[in-house]
């Protein structure tokens, strides 16, 4: 039988001569979805810059006027003074945006989609059209997300966590109003996306997998991205059955959030017997494991990167599995720990304390591995490596932030302040950000046959992760001095006069990072039509996508037979002149040692 | 459409829940949608021990009428798995009547679904509140229930156009199954609101 | 397709090996005169005058069995690999219980401060 | 190969994770925290300290052995065999791992948890000070129960933001009395401080830096908070749960007093208009 019929249905790869539409618009092939989604990511993350610009002027130089912005933004910015409610509509969707269509779309979808049917051997996604859909049905819910700062009362401005009444009440918040409504139609429609994503990636991991990649045969990469998915499909359904109660609150005069006798702006109001907290636990229930499934598949691909620049073998791939699967479960039993102070009951709270910090155990390993993984290696720095490395010295440290956070009585203190803030944009905010750099270099030519530019991206490097460390290390002290967050200024208060000269650094580091960004967007731009031509494997790499030529083909391995013979990792070993073998190198030539 | 048969050096040579890939990704949605209704039953048992009186449903709404749509629900459901046991059989004749017998199992259950909500609305209940005491009381009823029904109508929907296959005979044994799948569950769904929200 | 059958798990599709006869038919509607039983019983009970707590235990275990009948019988759970069982136990009923447990305490909470306001 | 790059470029790389690691841990230890003014607020303070020390040397240790194996490692030319073992790796990151989840674990334990118990398990002392708190966007309503040591029935139909935000009944003999100031409350040193607190509107959070108190206020919930002050002083009050607009500046003042200048400012609060807002 020819391989021509071995597709995947309603994948026909025997008509190469699809129009343009069909092709890179409309395409059902895994490759072009998967660039779709991180096009669109990366735009969404422009539009998460300007917003994070908007902030961080504001914070750092409360006093000033900005008549240039206030031709721009005559709403937002009416006498040249950012309006409060702007601000918060700008802190909500800074928020959102970065979180669930810039690190989900580039990172979990984006990567997903291109790199897990390469790797795992297949010709394409299990379900082709499904993906298709997903991509579409993401880019609606993105265009509907900007679309919500031009109507009336502006953007949603409750916070990315939209917790009712502010977000339930139309008279709490200007943007509570039409905003707050497309807010939550838009997210029903981010997780319709994503579930179908997310349901594709299961199944390509356990269907369409070539002969011989069993599972502990798997980069972590795949790993992550499989775990992941699980996760997101066990947690999101929370938030669909949040997000649908709060819209009959809000639109059907249910009270499923709302208590008795609340009386917002000197308005009365009829709802009875619901409670603000009932969403917090439901959001929370999907928002913790959010939070790993996008880290998780940050972590796999520096994991991926790493053993390519040091020419060995990652440190404990088996325990490094298991640390994953162990970090998924615990995390969907956590969520309480974004409550502590919420007025939850203090036996769950102890109950929340102790079970975050179980997760410590599987996380350090984890680290450990991958610092381990460094030890003895033969070193060659590349950008790819640089951004594993800042990988792994975020994830270190935003760890470490997390211990604080995890644990109820530090918690106390230190909750609603900079050091939440702090933390999570090191852990979801950077590790992330690093891996989606670092992954951009290393599978860029993979992807457009071309190399991006090396000393662009060095500078890159340096003027992206240093100051987004110091932005955000800052961020943490000042939470310890006790300055809360999502305020729009911190000039009404003594206790926080002396995190004047703080703010002013974390803004001027924050300009020159998004500043700096603009030489990312030069070498993607000029790298796509005059890189350096790519080899098939320029970086002398073993998983399978290093094995196919680059761009791949449409059926992604062409007519070749594909059979895998070894583990991942196949790093340091004697092959010829060279010192690695792929996964397909047959055990006779080079022995496998896992 | 289900997928022709591919050679199997396509697929991964192994198949981890020994399931084929279409029931394992059934199970995936089935777990991940009655997760939805998780949600819903937890949020409705939260509402309801914070209420400090909640209404009886089974004196609000009439048990026998209830005990006749979970019998209709039920033999529904069980007439399907023998339509699956036909299909798999190749009784295709047999597995259309049983088919369209569970078709109009469905339909009879929206509609006297649609009933019980009649006559809750003549009684006054509304989504803000009802005549029986806590305001989330009729909330969560129309709010479970609807979805519930809804899942019905999209059953009944499926069934529908399986029939239409089975008829033109462009079904597949393993696509009447995957069917057979949701309407089972649509079944077990109603399983715990039938306990949790009507007896409890 | 040497080398890569692990553990026993190969292609075979587990849930073709019932057989599809009229046996698993009689099965069928033996678990709907079950689960037909097991509802008359449950609406008896919530009109018996049984002490709350027990009534409530009754009922969960009763819909439980009702549970395992229609995903053990009607939906082949029986003949399914392990991982799938757990698939739906874990996936489903544990972390659907994980939710409620967890967020009763606060519910308790709330209605305290309600009581005593 | 496009993948070789110099070994003073790897080396700079190498000086800028140490640099942040020591430079960050030099930076951090310069941090102090709003001076502390609460009995129970030491427990805190001691568990945030426990959590510094460990952390910020785990923090310094992964940067250095960061920086250090990149270092050696880009002046390497073959990889080090000896570290691909199995066994290793088990024992390696196992006994790391259980050492940081211990620090961990343990801290939550030994530290953490009888704070926890100590501020949650409270039983207000019989001589505390009850002060009930009624947030609202954007203030705090503060109400004392007076002499009689009662609080007046209210309800919140009867609440009106000009005339009667709290909504008070004045027919109720137990209100009489009660004291009702606005983003202005005072305390007496010696005492327990037991506040009550409620939300009219939307979610906000009672923080005091200085006290290390910190409670959301959720509308629906009457949480309590004991805790007991240290010293006198002026201090601040901030919201600190998105509440609307004007959160950043929905700033209340809180004194603690001797019992003498207590007494005198409770008495001068309940003599211009009783009962209503200053």
């Amino acid at each position: 039988m020819s391989h021509a019929a071995t597709t995947v249905p309603g994948h026909d790869q025997s008509h190469p001569e699809l129009g343009f539409i069909r092709r890179y618009v409309f395409s059902l092939d895994h490759k072009v979805i998967g660039i779709q989604y991180i096009v669109t990511g990366l735009l969404m993350a422009l539009v998460g810059a300007a917003l994070a610009t908007l902030i961080r002027l504001q914070l750092g130089w409360p006093e000033r006027t900005w008549p240039l912005l206030a031709q721009l933004l005559p709403k937002g910015y009416a006498g040249g003074v950012m309006a409060p409610e702007f601000y918060l509509a700008v802190v909500t969707m800074h928020g959102t945006i970065m979180v669930f269509f810039f690190m989900s779309y580039v990172l979990v979808s984006g990567f997903g989609n291109y790199l897990v049917p390469l790797q795992v051997g297949a010709r394409d996604m299990a379900f082709p059209l499904a993906n298709m859909l997903s991509f579409w049905i993401g880019a609606l819910s993105a265009l509907l997300m900007i679309a919500s700062f031009f109507v009336e009362g502006g953007a949603a401005a409750a916070g990315w966590t939209a917790y009712p009444p502010l977000s339930a009440v139309a008279t709490a918040v200007p943007g509570s109003g039409m905003g707050q409504t497309i807010w939550l139609l838009s997210m029903a429609f981010f997780i319709a996306s994503f579930t179908l994503s997310g349901l594709n990636i299961v199944a390509t991991v356990f269907s369409v997998r070539a002969p011989g990649m069993s599972m502990w045969r798997m980069p972590l990469t795949v790993w992550s991205y499989f775990i992941a998915s699980i996760l997101g499909l066990l947690a999101f359904p929370a938030l669909t059955a949040a997000a649908v109660m709060l819209l009959f609150d809000r639109h059907a005069g249910t009270s499923f959030f709302l208590p008795a006798g609340l009386v917002v702006g000197g308005r009365h109001l009829t709802n009875s017997g619901g409670s603000p907290l009932l969403w917090q636990h439901l959001f929370w229930f999907l928002g913790h494991p959010e939070v790993y499934v996008l880290i998780l598949p940050a972590l796999g691909i520096a994991c991926d990167i790493i053993p390519a620049f040091t020419r060995k073998p990652i440190f404990g791939y088996r325990l490094s599995v298991w640390c994953l699967v162990a970090v998924g479960a615990l995390s969907m039993v956590v969520w309480g720990h974004h409550m502590f102070v919420s007025g939850m009951s203090p036996f769950t709270g102890e109950y929340f304390s102790i079970a975050t910090m179980t997760i410590t155990l599987p996380m350090t390993v984890f680290g450990v591995n991958m610092l381990a993984s460094l030890r003895g290696g033969a070193i060659r720095m590349g950008v790819p490596m640089m951004f594993s490395c800042a990988v792994l010295a975020l994830f270190g440290s935003g760890g470490l932030g997390g211990l604080y956070l995890g644990n109820a009585t530090a918690d106390m203190q230190l909750t609603d302040t900079y050091f939440v803030v702090g933390h999570f944009h090191m852990m979801i905010g950077g590790v992330t950000l690093m891996a989606t750099f670092g992954g951009l270099h290393y599978w860029f030519p993979k992807m457009f046959g071309r190399m991006m530019n090396e000393t662009i991206g060095k500078a890159h490097f340096w003027l992206t992760f240093t100051p987004f460390f110091i932005i955000f290390f800052m961020q943490h002290f000042l939470g310890i001095q006790g300055a809360p967050r999502r305020y729009y200024a911190f000039t009404a208060y003594d206790f926080l006069r002396e995190t004047r000269i703080q703010n002013l650094v974390v803004s001027s580091c924050a300009m020159v990072l998004i500043a700096s960004q603009s030489l990312f967007v030069v070498n993607f731009v000029w790298s796509l039509f005059r890189g350096a031509p790519a080899a098939d494997n320029p970086w002398e790499a073993t998983t399978l996508e290093w094995t196919t030529s680059s761009p791949p083909p449409h059926d992604n391995f062409g007519q070749a037979e594909l059979t895998v013979h070894r583990w991942p990792y196949e790093y340091g070993v004697e092959s010829g002149d060279r010192d690695f073998a792929d996964q397909r190198v047959p055990p006779g030539r080079v022995p496998v040692t896992a | 459409m289900m997928p022709v048969a591919r050679p199997a050096a396509w697929d991964g040579g192994v198949c981890p829940f020994a399931a084929g890939w279409q029931r394992v990704l059934m199970w995936w949605f089935i777990v991940g949608d009655g997760l939805l209704f998780g949600a819903f039953l937890a949020a409705y048992g939260y509402a309801r021990l914070i209420a400090t009186t909640w209404p009886d449903s089974s004196v609000v709404f009439s048990l026998p009428y209830l005990a006749a749509m979970t019998l209709v629900l039920n033999t529904s459901s069980a007439m399907m798995a023998s339509g699956v046991a036909a299909a798999r059989r190749g009784a295709w004749p047999t597995a259309r009547r049983w088919l369209l017998a569970t078709t109009l199992g469905g339909v009879l259950f929206l509609g006297m679904q649609a009933d019980e909500w009649r006559h809750a609305i003549a009684a006054g209940a509304r989504l803000s509140g009802n005549p029986w005491g806590d305001a989330s009381f009729g909330a969560y009823f129309f709010l479970i229930t609807g979805f519930h029904g809804t899942h019905v109508l999209l059953g009944v929907l499926i069934l529908t156009i399986a029939t239409a296959r089975v008829a033109t005979r462009r079904a597949t044994p393993l696509g009447i199954e995957l069917v057979g799948l949701y309407w089972h569950f649509v079944e077990l769904v109603w399983v715990f609101i039938f306990t949790l929200f009507y007896l409890l | 397709m040497k080398g890569v059958v692990r553990r026993g798990v190969t292609m075979t599709d587990r849930s073709d090996r019932f057989s599809a006869g009229g046996e698993s038919v009689r099965l069928y509607w033996a678990t709907w005169a079950a689960l037909l039983a097991l509802t008359l019983v449950m609406l008896l009970l919530d009109t018996a005058p049984v002490a709350r707590p027990w009534l409530v235990a009754v009922l969960l275990v009763a819909m439980l069995a009702k549970v395992a009948l229609i995903a053990g019988n009607f939906m082949h759970l029986r003949h399914a690999h392990a991982g799938l069982v757990w698939t739906f136990i874990a996936g489903l009923l544990i972390t659907g219980l994980t939710l409620y447990v967890l967020i009763v305490p606060d519910a308790l909470r709330i209605r305290d401060m309600l009581v005593n306001r | 190969m496009s993948t070789q790059t110099s070994v003073f470029h790897s080396s700079t790389v190498a000086l800028l994770f140490a640099g942040l690691g020591l430079g960050g841990a030099w930076y951090g230890a310069s941090i102090v925290m709003p001076s502390l003014a609460s009995r129970h607020g030491a427990g805190i303070d001691s568990m945030l300290s426990y959590l510094l020390v460990t952390t910020g040397i785990l923090f310094v240790a992964g940067y250095c052995a960061l920086a250090w194996f990149i270092w050696t490692g880009a002046r390497r030319r073959r990889i080090d065999q000896r570290l691909t073992r199995r066994r290793t790796e088990w024992l390696v990151s196992g006994a790391l791992g259980l050492a940081v989840g211990l620090i961990a674990e343990g801290g939550v334990l030994a530290i953490g948890m009888p704070v926890w118990s100590e501020y949650f398990d409270a039983t207000p002392p019989a001589d505390a000070v009850t002060v009930e708190i009624t947030a609202q966007q954007f203030l705090w309503n503060v109400r004392y129960p007076g002499a009689d040591g009662q609080f007046g029935r209210n309800s919140a139909a009867a609440m009106d933001d000009v005339s009667n935000p709290l909504g008070l009944d004045r027919a109720d003999p137990a209100g009489r009395d009660d004291v009702v100031t606005q983003n202005v409350m005072a305390v007496p040193l010696g005492r327990a401080v037991r506040l009550r607190l409620r939300s009219k509107d939307v979610i906000h959070s009672f923080f005091l830096p200085n006290f290390r108190v910190k409670q959301d206020i959720v509308p629906g919930m009457t949480p309590e908070v004991v805790f007991f002050p240290t010293r006198e002083g002026s201090f601040e009050i901030a919201c600190s749960e998105l509440c609307g607009l004007a959160h950043y500046r929905m700033r209340g003042f809180f004194d603690v007093l001797s019992p003498a200048a207590f007494d005198r400012w409770l008495a001068e609060q309940a003599t211009p208009t009783a009962g209503g807002p200053r």
